[in-house]
């Protein structure tokens, strides 16, 4: 068959995966950001701590199996480090990776029957085996990538006629329609939390006390607004407006204030009664 | 049978192509320099009285199946349908809640479900009546049937991916979420303007 | 040249269809009474060295140009769907170790799964839920569609590009089972060679 003669041509060793996938920023961690002389770390490059230490473990230029755990962990340390010392935010894992690797560093480097179990030895072997599986899943999703693939080296028909199809199958939906609209119904309907953003208010006890303290001082009628503070935003005058006409009422409840309309709608004056005038 | 490359690449091109090409056109697209004539005809007669047939039409060819054997394609009124959004949700959710009625139906789309989507759930044959729930006015309850489950791979409603799935696919935000809070703010400015009336 | 009316049936089938198709499906379509095996295997063996050919995919059969003329056809602004480097990596992953749960695809990777990724390849159409893990917790599990085999021109899973290295290798297997074949085998050997660390 045609795919596998292709999959002749690529051996194992010959595979560039950085290439086929066409995203060599990976292999390049720090960078000199342009006309500057600060360095960049792009954290974003790696998708998370394990992708980090696989394109450090890639820079020691040998194969897998023989790389020296040691080594890639002192690398990665000092990275870290690095990336501290820039002042790089840095998510939480790579920082739990470092401390980690912190720990299975001092490990191998006691002498042996000073080691706690599990043996650093073997936690080192797993850290491998895990580097290995990576390493083995990005080059089969990189060989698999170049294959002849539908659309772009092959070609079926475009606009094939059609066959005569039974009934049940007059209507078209597939598994990922189904399941795509009941995530969508669902996180339509979610019950979400919303945060009120804190307005300017001004409290009745605050209008209260506001009203209360200005109507001795005036002499005349004087219009509700004209208590309100003079140099409030819109949205506190409002407030206040609402407030201080719910405080006028209180005082006019207990005898502190009389209140006068000329018309429904028309401007409310206030005045300290009489009796204490 | 083997043939020259030349041939061959005659050959894909008009296979691939979107439409009826003209020779000029085969001639680009199969990038050759003799001239691609003598092959369309070498084509058009080794396909003759075989299932598919080279036509030349107005000077443009194409292949197409053979003529005779033309009842095997599908009429123009079976046009395949795809399902409206309305019925792919309706369908969504009496496949997680089954039993469901339609007022329950509705309660967890937020929306009004048209009579006729069901109507169309049921002819599709993915969909059937399933009792009545004992409660008052004693509603009409839905549920899935086995095409449903063959039709889309599935071996038991179990499979459906749950709510957690869904979040980690993906499928419990974007576009959707973003289109609402839209919206929202939409009411919120409506209501300010409201608001803003009544001063 | 000229054909058997069934031969030339199967032929109009496969090529009149809008996808890959089964040999139940061809059969069913052609309406013949004898088997339609034999026919495919002989139109294949036919196209064998043509412009076009007829393949297999995860038992579906369909026509395409021959691969080796993708250095002319090949479309490159047509790039059927560019992946992100995590859809890749788990797309590989589901499909060398399918049935795979999330988790496990996660705990190859060393991250979470993405949002946008799973969702990305099921809309693709060559990845689908396919049941549950009979462990605490069902989690979901994933595998490959036959969608998947067509676009990426493998005949079955066994054609997954160094499939059979890597299981030999035991890299398809979980860590911990890594881990005790190797100390199984280190106590083999510890007699012969006294350890020599890994410095």
């Amino acid at each position: 068959m045609s795919g596998e003669a292709s999959t002749d041509i690529r051996s194992p060793e010959q595979l560039d995966v950085d290439t086929l996938l066409g995203d060599a920023d990976w292999a390049e961690p720090i960078r000199r950001a342009p006309g500057e002389a600060i360095l960049t770390v792009q954290t974003e490059s790696w998708e998370g701590p394990l992708d980090l230490l696989l394109s450090l473990a890639r820079t020691q230029k040998v194969d897998l199996r023989e790389i020296s755990i040691l080594a890639l962990v002192e690398q990665y340390l000092r990275f870290i480090e690095d990336a501290v010392e820039l002042r790089l935010e840095l998510a939480a894992d790579y920082l739990v990776m470092a401390a980690w690797l912190a720990y299975l560093k001092s490990g191998l480097l006691l002498p042996k029957e000073a080691q706690p179990d599990p043996s650093p030895e073997e936690l080192a072997l797993r850290l491998h085996l895990r580097l290995q599986r990576l390493e083995a899943m990005r080059e089969a999703g990189a060989r698999l990538m170049g294959r002849d693939r539908i659309g772009r080296d092959v070609f079926v028909r475009p606009e094939p006629e059609g066959l005569h199809r039974p009934r049940s199958i007059v209507w078209q939906a597939g598994l990922f329609d189904l399941i795509q609209a009941y995530g969508q119904v669902k996180a339509r309907t979610a019950p979400r939390m919303h945060i009120v953003h804190r307005r300017p208010v001004m409290t009745l006890d605050e209008a209260i006390e506001r009203v209360s303290r200005l109507i001795g001082v005036r002499l005349d009628w004087a219009d509700l607004r004209s208590f309100l503070p003079d140099h409030a935003d819109p949205q506190l005058r409002r407030s206040a407006l609402a407030s201080s006409f719910v405080a006028a009422l209180e005082l006019a409840r207990q005898g502190r204030v009389e209140i006068r309309q000329e018309a429904i709608f028309a401007p409310l004056y206030l005045k300290a009664p009489e009796a204490r005038a | 049978m083997s043939l020259t490359i030349s041939a061959r690449l005659v050959e894909a091109v008009l296979f691939a192509a979107e439409g009826p090409l003209t020779q000029q056109e085969i001639q680009r697209h199969s990038a050759l320099e003799e001239s691609v004539l003598p092959h369309l005809t070498a084509l058009a007669d080794h396909y003759a009285g075989r299932g598919i047939e080279l036509v030349e039409r107005g000077g443009r060819w194409h292949f197409q199946t053979a003529a005779d054997l033309s009842y095997i394609l599908r009429r123009e009124r079976e046009e395949p349908r795809k399902l409206s959004r309305a019925a792919v949700e309706t369908l969504a959710i009496i496949a997680y809640h089954e039993p469901v009625s339609r007022a329950e139906i509705e309660s967890i789309r937020g929306v009004q479900v048209a009579k006729g989507t069901l109507d169309v759930l049921m002819e599709a044959g993915w969909v059937r009546p399933a009792g009545r729930r004992e409660v008052p006015g004693r509603p009409l309850i839905y549920a899935t049937t086995g095409d449903f489950l063959s039709h889309f791979g599935l071996t038991s409603r179990r499979d459906l991916p749950g709510i957690e799935d869904l979040r980690a696919a993906g499928l419990l935000d974007p576009i959707d979420l973003a289109m609402e809070s839209m919206e929202s703010q939409a009411l919120l400015e409506r209501d300010e303007v409201e608001e803003e009336g009544e001063d």
